[in-house]
């Protein structure tokens, strides 16, 4: 209880922390100049209708590079954690028994799923959305896969292959970008075409498909690998 | 200085006056020491018959190179001791080698015939031997600290260390002796004094009931004998390093002898008057009282 | 001291080399005791007058008589006047007084003390005990004669002689050592093989080399 | 106090309040899972934070289309920029708790204990 | 010139692209080290671009635009030599972990990668927002390396690890939007502090992303997670955290300090502070390889975090400063953490399996000297400037702390190194050297010489003579194989060679020890002839000493007489720990050495306050606080003296020691310390403290340092421990002889110092030669070796006769010199305490003659042979030197008084050819000596005469009240030999100081016990940790909420 009562008196002193941040913020009126130049020159230097994807595919393009690698590398460990611990186990995999429903409306909704999914990552210039909740869709089909038939295996080299080649493609784009343009990460090596159309933006809609496919790829990884751990618990 | 074959006779000579005197010393305060207990005790001639008999022992044993060593160290000790003092004041005959060097030369020389003998003895490999070189070594050096003080004091009242000039500095009558100018250095060096003669309550060392008789243990006939020379000789001269010091030194011979048989005869009637100290206590002691005039000397100057 | 230190032993040097031990052999001098001739007599004469003045006796008491050797250092008969002293150690002492009987064990000690005295040395022996055995003789551990394990100068005759009769056996070794007749030890020396048969006849566990110098 | 009843403040309140219970969650639950879930909020506060101050007044979502005109974009849309980081924030939020969950489940499998006053073998 | 962008594409693309390569393991490793050697090469060839340019650092607009629009990449000198670090470390540390990649896949080589890749862009990225996902990057990667191989200890640790920076990095992006919210940008470099301080809200957005990097860098105490990781990681992953990813987030900090104001550069200054103070307390407890070294890299992180914390006070010098450190502390954790993972010991003392293997034992100790601060690498060059700044800056608590927590850390690491070298109650166990280790251990290992150098050479020590010392050294520690008659014969040469070509060039004081330390050097070694086979190690480290010796004589500025100190002090240390039982002495040594030198330095520092140059004439002219830089440096330099209370480490390190090593440190050694404080006192001279005359008070000190060293001596029974004592004593006379500061005194402190070195090898010498043969120290098992060794008896009889200081012999001249300078200087109560100490030498002198030579010989030792042919050759040389100066003492104290004359004009000795006359007396040695002789011949003559035909006897023929002897054991009184004397005055020497010490030690021992309880090992707490020191941090900054 003492103890409880100090982690409650620590709580109460971060509170008062941050509380700083929280009593300072006011909202804003106007858009800062930083927000101003990507909304006003945004449109002519990277063509993306949608100024949040050119802010993350172009302008902060890198950092999306880091968050793609941060996914690629969770998938990565938590594949070589569970299979290392899989390694040592031969005991085979109790499956729940699924329903009926969950059975049939899979087999409709994930293709559907996916398509949506594809749709989501390969408008994410136009559109709200993009290569991160496209294959975030993706993965919910993958997911609904698994809850209604758990037996299905996935065929991981398919995926590794599907990961490297998006991941490569990513850093290509990027390079291309550094040799063909302004520079790394730079969409503008491929035409801009007409804002608001599909085929503009550059090379947005290219690696925005490369995230989509790499982000469904990774997250398919991921939740095969805690699924083959599931028995275990 | 002019050194030849004058000076050598000299040096002889107040080596065969302080040999005689000290054998004769040696004779004496036995008898005293009798009549305390009223006997007659020995003839006073008696030491001189020990020695000649010691030296005429037939047959001797040695135990190795050291030990027939000893009493050479011993002897040479006592023998450069006497000779580095001025024996008689204002005599540059018997100045003798006090030229060599100082009081502090007198002081630290003592130690050589100690060091010598100790070893001599050591080497006998008798335990007794060992165990009373233990216990003089012990007891010479607890007594060290309150001379020093006193001879510190004694020096920097005269602002030297030369022997001659604090004789000197002492002559014109009983009033200039150190021991009523400078009385609580004259005590730690007199308490001192007891303790550096080996006589009771300091002796220990011999303390011929438990250690038959310390370090000569195993010393005997010729070896004996040598080593009675020294003690002839040696206590004497430091009878005369004290009476030098404290008691204004002396001109003529017959001064030297009475004084130097006063200062003796101090030691005897403290040691006919006191049981025996063990090591540890007369340690104690000579840090305590002793001590304590030396202080008192040294804040005094 | 048990026996079984003077047996043969082995130890192991500090480099691991075995050393053989033989204590007797190892630890004692084994050199027979050698006669010290007089030198010119009329030297001699003046040494034997010294000698008798400076008589330092072995202050070891064998037996009752010792008692009796008390006095000698009171004020009452004062033997120090006479030139009488005595010694802690065999060494340095030149009379050795056997104050009574002898046992058998402490002859043993008697003859090794009086060998680590040096020559020239003499012995006064008191009582009928060191005579004839006295009342002790027919006793199976004590000695009868003591001349014949050691050469005696004087015999004080008594049981136990008074401290006057030992002081008239004092002016006795006195004049004998003064008309050169105190030559114990060389005596000794000369007969040494005799006077050994006869302590090792008497002393069964002999256990100290022939000669304790 | 007028100031602080806008629609972003309250998004803004929301989200600490998340935060702050994430919090508490993570130093007082000793279920791994419900720790782990204490991450979770604490994130998605976190996240909510991000996204309440991307708010612009009487603004709309960043996207040229017909509403919104290139021209007056500026004075139109909301803030593209805490949208952006928000992507890459989820994002990372999910990398660290498919990580936190794997571990969870490789710590059950060697212990068969979901407390973490069992992991304490490492000390001092 | 590569874009530095391509680090990134090749790294990602290599990581992406493994994917491909299916179960094609080795293959897949191959890429990645290829890869790795690219990124490594381009850093590389960017570090060349701006080395020694002025350039300015290129930009690297990524998407095209230019900042703040788009997130750039920097690369610059400090980037290109930090992204160098990090990529060196990565390709080397893959190589070392190639065993283990390739066992966990291809997944794991991913990961790999992608965290070097993360740790260069955190580098590089000048993005605030960017910079978080990077380091999510690297904390998401690290938590997957520590289960590279998945066990028990590892995985709570991954666990615990990831929670924590978890949290850590939700308030890095917590205060980077609301960074992005109040300063309307994301690029540092457009982030302007002044905007952002003025709102509360932007000061704590600033709060929490500067606390987070600083909390990512593991401070005390909020860093039980990171220990755990550092624990339970593989060694090689270890390594990578403590080498590569603690320098990134350094440079991260120092990045992001632009944001920051004065109080946050004092808070981090502080934080840092505590940290290193803190976690190294908590070291000395641990016993645990792994977790130690992780308390030892937080530590040393955090004081790079001080360096930068105290930036704006040091300026300029806070590159040279961080570096230096920065870049020892990568070397030396990376190469111990390497080291750790090939001998594979838990605890430290199971490291005692490595013992007597040269090469793990050699990149050992060069990582550990690393660490702490040793010459000749960086960070002492580092440590030294930064101490230098302190002062400069008077930031003495910092300087204070700093110091202690390096000593702290010496403690801990030295006791290791120790076990190392000699804990024996292991089996021996060497591991087998796999190449793939072993090379970048040993890489590491030269990179730490070679940048001490390097930067050496930045600080401007320039000394040929070290240098070419140093060459030798090399020459002789390759040639190791050599034999012993050719080693030996080489450095004696080499000595000799030195002598002669230096003869003429040093005057005044430092000739005298020049002579003592080159001539004494020739002489010690000369014994080492008698050894036989190889000796392997020995000559190497003699000849450091002995550079560092003369490095002492040579120096011109503080710095070159610091590195020589401890250069000396090192070498010093490796000779002395090669005795047989030496483990716990050598470390005493060491940590006294160690904490001496600290105060030197720190008394250095406060001297050249206010002055430019460093040469050693800033002594004479102190602006400030000179009677503290006074006392400090004489507390140093006394406690190589082993003065009293600082001397518990000498009896133990000089016993110990070989036979010939014991001459060497004591009798030229302790030397030094007397250097140091002739040249202190003659540049400083006397200096009151609080009123109170330091000078007077060190009087006491050395007065009561002889009597205390001369009876301890006495009580002795080991003979060597009693010479070690008695060194104790003797220089404890030369320190109060030198606190006189009057011509008189140093006379006699100079000829006690040079008569000491002479006595002092004599002694041990014999000594040692004695133990050689008898295979023992303890006297009372000696006893009547004169007949065995005659020769060796001699040498100790003169030893003895000077060591009293017996006329006629030269000792006497100092104890004449000395009462002479005593009167004249009115200290006579310490006169009084000198002389009763000088007496109580006698004491020890026949209780080390009488018991080993003399009385009763033992059986075992009947066959004993006399020493060593060489042990006797530098005996009777020092006895035939020390006959010639006892009959012409002037050849010695005439020159000695000529150059006292220059800075003691007053109150020289008269001489009249050997006769000295001082103000109160005189003396004449040469006289002395002839009537000595002379008499002595005479009474010999004597008792021959009346003695000529002793019978020989032997050893049991003694008179025993009738009785004989048992055995030669109990009839030879050698032990406990003063009972009496103890009994009397024991309690003067009762253990007070050693149990002080021991207090001490037990006392830090408990307190880092108390407060390492803190790290409980449960996740949560720590993430309580975390709060509480943010919140903490926070209250202390702003004074409040």
């Amino acid at each position: 209880m003492i103890k409880k009562g100090l982690l409650l008196i620590l709580l109460v002193g971060f509170v008062a922390v941050i509380s700083g941040l929280l009593i300072n913020f006011t909202g804003s009126n106007e858009l800062n100049p930083l927000a101003s130049y990507y909304a006003e020159k945004g449109p002519t230097e990277v063509g993306a209708a949608n100024l949040v994807t050119a802010v993350v595919i172009t302008y902060r393009g890198f950092d999306t590079l880091g968050e793609v690698t941060i996914l690629f590398i969770a998938a990565a460990i938590v594949g070589f954690f569970l299979k290392t611990m899989n390694a040592d186990t031969n005991r085979p995999l109790r499956l729940r028994k699924t329903s009926e429903i969950l059975e049939t409306a899979s087999t409709l909704l994930v293709p559907t799923i996916f398509m949506l999914g594809a749709y989501i990552f390969v408008n994410g210039h136009l559109t709200p959305g993009g290569g991160f909740q496209g294959g975030a869709v993706i993965a919910t089909g993958v997911m609904m896969i698994i809850l209604a038939r758990p037996a299905s295996q996935f065929n991981h080299k398919l995926i590794s292959v599907l990961e490297s080649i998006s991941g490569i493609g990513f850093v290509v784009m990027g390079v291309l970008g550094l040799v063909l343009a302004s520079g790394f990460l730079n969409n503008a090596f491929l035409p801009l075409g007409k804002l608001g159309s599909l085929l503009s933006a550059g090379a947005i809609p290219i690696i925005y498909v490369f995230i989509g496919i790499k982000v469904g790829s990774e997250l398919t990884s991921i939740l095969d690998s805690l699924k083959e751990n599931q028995n275990e618990i | 200085m002019e050194f030849g074959i004058k000076q050598i006779l000299y040096l002889l000579l107040t080596l065969f006056i302080v040999l005689n005197y000290g054998l004769i010393l040696q004779g004496i305060m036995p008898k005293i020491a009798a009549r305390v207990g009223r006997r007659y005790g020995i003839r006073w001639y008696q030491p001189y018959l020990d020695l000649i008999k010691n030296h005429a022992k037939r047959s001797k044993i040695t135990h190795g190179v050291m030990y027939y060593l000893g009493p050479v160290f011993r002897l040479t000790g006592g023998i450069g001791l006497l000779l580095f003092l001025p024996v008689i004041y204002g005599s540059p005959v018997f100045g003798n080698l006090s030229f060599a060097g100082d009081l502090t030369l007198v002081l630290f020389f003592q130690f050589f015939g100690v060091l010598g003998m100790a070893l001599g003895a050591g080497e006998s490999g008798h335990p007794h031997s060992a165990i009373g070189v233990s216990r003089g070594l012990s007891q010479v050096t607890a007594l060290e600290l309150p001379l020093t003080l006193g001879v510190i004091s004694i020096a920097m009242q005269y602002h030297t260390l030369n022997i001659s000039d604090i004789v000197a500095a002492q002559q014109g009558g009983v009033m200039n002796w150190t021991i009523v100018t400078n009385p609580f250095a004259g005590a730690a060096l007199m308490l001192t004094f007891l303790g550096s003669m080996g006589r009771a309550p300091f002796d220990v060392v011999m303390a011929p009931q438990e250690i038959p008789i310390g370090p000569p243990t195993e010393y005997h006939s010729g070896f004996l004998g040598v080593l009675q020379l020294n003690r002839a000789i040696f206590p004497v001269a430091k009878l005369i390093l004290f009476m030098n010091l404290l008691y204004g030194g002396a001109t003529s011979w017959p001064e030297l002898f009475i004084k130097t048989f006063f200062i003796y005869l101090w030691s005897v009637f403290v040691g006919v008057a006191f049981p025996r100290f063990r090591v540890d206590q007369s340690v104690r002691w000579f840090l305590g009282v002793p001590l304590l005039f030396g202080i008192i000397a040294i804040l005094l100057i | 001291m048990s026996k079984s230190d003077l047996e043969k032993r082995t130890v192991m040097s500090p480099d691991g080399e075995p050393i053989e031990i033989n204590p007797l052999q190892d630890y004692f001098c084994d050199a027979r005791p050698k006669v010290h001739e007089p030198v010119l007599p009329i030297f001699e004469k003046f040494l034997n007058w010294a000698r008798s003045e400076s008589l330092w006796v072995l202050g070891f008491g064998t037996g009752c008589g010792a008692i009796e050797m008390r006095p000698l250092m009171t004020p009452r008969f004062d033997a120090y006047r006479f030139g009488i002293q005595w010694r802690p150690t065999p060494r340095q002492s030149s009379v050795f007084i056997i104050s009574g009987y002898l046992s058998v064990k402490t002859l043993k000690r008697v003859i090794r003390s009086y060998e680590q005295m040096q020559n020239p040395k003499f012995v006064i022996a008191l009582g009928s005990c060191t005579i004839n055995g006295g009342m002790y003789w027919d006793s199976y551990n004590t000695i009868k004669r003591l001349d014949h394990y050691l050469p005696v100068d004087v015999y004080i005759a008594g049981c136990m002689p008074r401290p006057e009769a030992i002081l008239a056996g004092f002016e006795k070794l006195k004049e004998l050592i003064r008309e050169g007749k105190g030559e114990g030890a060389n005596l000794y020396a000369q007969n040494f093989d005799w006077y050994k048969a006869n302590q090792k006849k008497i002393i069964k566990d002999w256990d100290m080399p022939d000669y304790n110098w | 106090m007028a100031q602080y009843l806008t629609l972003e403040f309250i998004a803004m309140l929301t989200g600490f309040i998340l935060i702050i219970i994430g919090l508490w969650g993570m130093i007082t639950q000793k279920n791994l899972i419900k720790l782990v879930i204490g991450f979770s909020l604490f994130d998605t506060g976190l996240n909510i934070v991000i996204v309440s101050m991307a708010y612009v007044k009487n603004s709309t979502a960043p996207i040229i289309d017909k509403a919104v005109d290139v021209s007056q974009a500026a004075s139109k849309i909301a803030d593209p920029v805490p949208q952006a980081l928000v992507l890459t924030s989820i994002v990372i939020g999910l990398g660290v708790t498919a990580l936190m969950l794997a571990y969870v489940l490789r710590m059950y499998r060697e212990k068969k204990s979901l407390d973490i006053n069992s992991y304490t073998d490492l000390r001092w | 010139m590569v874009n530095p962008i391509h680090i990134v594409s090749i790294a990602l693309g290599v990581a992406f692209a493994l994917g491909f390569l299916g179960k094609r393991e080795k293959l897949a490793l191959g890429i990645v080290y290829t890869a790795l050697a690219v990124m490594l090469a381009i850093s590389a060839s960017w570090l060349s671009h701006f080395w020694g340019n002025v350039t300015e650092p290129i930009q690297i607009f990524t998407g095209g635009f230019k900042p703040p629009f788009a997130i750039n990449l920097q690369m610059g000198l400090a980037e290109s030599v930090f992204t160098l670090l990090i990529n060196t470390a990565g390709l080397l540390g893959a190589i070392y972990l190639a065993n283990e990649l390739l066992k966990a896949g291809k997944n794991m080589m991913i990961v790999f990668l992608v965290l070097v890749l993360g740790l260069n862009v955190m580098v590089m990225t000048r993005d605030l927002f960017n910079l978080f996902v990077f380091m999510e990057i690297q904390s998401i990667a690290i938590a997957g390396l520590v289960i590279l191989n998945p066990d028990r200890k590892s995985i709570p640790a991954g666990f615990k690890y990831v929670i924590a920076t978890g949290l850590i990095s939700s308030l890095l992006l917590l205060g980077t939007v609301f960074i992005y919210y109040f300063g309307g940008t994301l690029n540092i470099d457009f982030i302007s502090q002044e905007s952002l301080l003025y709102v509360k809200g932007g000061s704590v957005a600033i709060f929490l992303v500067l606390l987070s990097i600083v909390l990512e860098l593991k401070p005390f105490p909020a860093n039980g997670w990171a220990l755990d990781v550092y624990e339970g990681a593989h060694p090689g992953i270890g390594a990578l955290i403590s080498a590569a990813s603690a320098t990134a987030g350094v440079f991260v900090l120092d990045k992001l300090m632009v944001f920051g104001n004065f109080t946050f550069f004092n808070a981090i200054s502080i934080i840092g502070a505590i940290t290193f103070l803190g976690s190294n307390l908590l070291g000395i407890k641990q016993d645990n390889t792994r977790r130690l070294l992780g308390y030892s890299s937080v530590g040393q992180i955090g004081l790079i975090m001080t360096i930068i914390g105290l930036k704006p006070y040091l300026g300029e010098n806070t590159k040279f400063i961080a570096l230096a450190i920065l870049l020892s502390h990568y070397l030396a954790k990376a190469g111990l953490f390497w080291l750790a993972g090939m001998v594979n010991a838990d605890k430290l003392k199971d490291w005692g399996a490595i013992r007597g293997h040269r090469i793990y034992l050699f990149l050992m100790g060069t990582f550990i000297f690393t660490l702490v601060g040793f010459p000749p690498f960086p960070s002492f060059f580092g440590k030294w400037q930064l101490v230098m700044q302190l002062a400069n800056n008077h930031h003495f608590w910092l300087l204070a702390i700093i110091l202690i927590g390096s000593f702290f850390e010496g403690v801990y690491l030295f006791r290791w190194l120790g076990y190392a070298i000699k804990w024996d109650e292991v089996e021996q166990n060497y591991p087998k050297i796999k190449l793939n280790q072993f090379i970048p251990t040993v890489i590491f290992a030269v990179l730490a010489y070679a940048l001490g150098f390097y930067f050496g050479e930045l600080s401007g020590y320039k000394s040929t003579f070290i240098y070419m010392a140093a060459a030798f050294i090399a020459f002789l520690y390759i040639f190791d194989f050599l034999p012993v008659f050719v080693k030996n014969t080489l450095a004696i040469g080499a000595m000799a060679l030195y002598y002669f070509a230096n003869q003429d060039t040093f005057h005044g004081l430092t000739s005298i020890f020049f002579i003592i330390f080159v001539i004494g050097g020739i002489i010690t070694l000369l014994a080492g002839y008698t050894f036989k086979g190889k000796r392997t190690g020995f000559y190497p480290l003699v000849m450091m000493m002995f550079a560092g010796l003369i490095g002492l004589l040579e120096a011109k500025t503080t710095l070159e007489f610091f590195f020589a100190w401890e250069l000396m002090t090192a070498g010093s240390y490796f000779l002395i720990i090669r005795g047989k039982k030496s483990m716990e002495h050598a470390l005493s040594y060491i940590l006294f050495s160690v904490g001496g030198a600290y105060l030197i330095l720190s008394g250095f520092g406060i001297a050249q306050i206010g002055h430019t140059g460093m040469g050693l004439d800033v002594l004479k002219d102190v602006h400030y606080y000179a009677p503290i830089a006074f006392t400090l440096m004489a507390i140093g330099f006394m406690t190589k003296l082993a003065s009293i209370g600082l001397h518990i480490w000498l009896p133990g390190a000089h016993a110990e020691a070989e036979a010939d090593v014991s001459p060497m440190v004591s009798a030229i050694l302790l030397k030094a310390g007397i250097l140091g404080l002739v040249m202190l006192f003659l540049s400083m001279g006397p200096q009151k403290l609080f009123g109170i005359d330091v000078l007077y008070v060190l009087s006491w000190v050395g007065v009561l340092t002889a009597l205390m060293g001369n009876m301890m001596a006495a009580f002795q029974e080991d003979a060597k421990r009693l010479l070690a004592y008695s060194s104790i004593g003797v220089l404890g006379y030369a320190l109060f002889g030198l606190t006189m500061m009057s011509h008189l005194g140093w006379l006699a402190s100079l000829s006690i110092v040079v008569t000491h070195f002479m006595f002092k090898s004599l002694l041990f010498l014999a000594i040692g030669g004695v133990v050689m043969r008898t295979k023992t120290k303890y006297m009372y098992q000696m006893g009547g070796l004169i007949k065995q060794m005659p020769f060796s008896f001699v040498s100790v009889l003169i030893g003895i006769i000077v060591i009293a200081g017996l006329p006629p012999l030269t000792g006497f001249g100092g104890k004449w010199l000395m009462f002479n300078a005593i009167m004249e200087n009115g200290w006579y109560f310490q006169a009084g305490i000198a002389f009763f100490a000088g007496v109580i030498s006698f004491l020890y002198c026949f209780r080390l003659i009488h018991t080993i030579f003399l009385g009763q010989p033992k059986d075992e030792l009947r066959n004993v042979k006399e020493a060593p042919f060489w042990m006797l050759v530098p005996q009777y040389i020092i006895i035939t030197i020390l006959l010639v100066l006892s009959a012409l003492p002037n050849s010695m104290l005439k020159p000695i008084g000529q150059i006292l004359l220059n800075y003691f004009p007053d109150g020289a000795l008269v001489w009249h050819g050997q006769l000295a006359i001082g103000p109160y007396g005189y003396w004449n040695g040469k006289l002395i000596l002839a009537i000595v002789t002379i008499i002595f011949l005479a009474v010999f003559a004597w008792l021959y005469i009346i003695n000529r035909k002793a019978q020989k006897v032997k050893q049991f023929n003694i008179v025993y009240a009738a009785e004989r002897p048992f055995r030669p054991e109990t009839t030879h009184f050698a032990y406990n030999f003063y009972a009496p004397y103890q009994k009397a005055l024991g309690f003067l020497v009762a253990p007070g100081i050693t149990n002080f010490w021991d207090a001490v030690s037990d006392g830090a021992h408990a307190i880092a016990d108390k407060i390492r309880s803190i790290y409980n090992g449960n996740g949560q707490t720590y993430l309580a940790h975390i709060l509480g020191f943010t919140v903490i941090v926070y209250i202390l900054m702003n004074g409040g909420f």
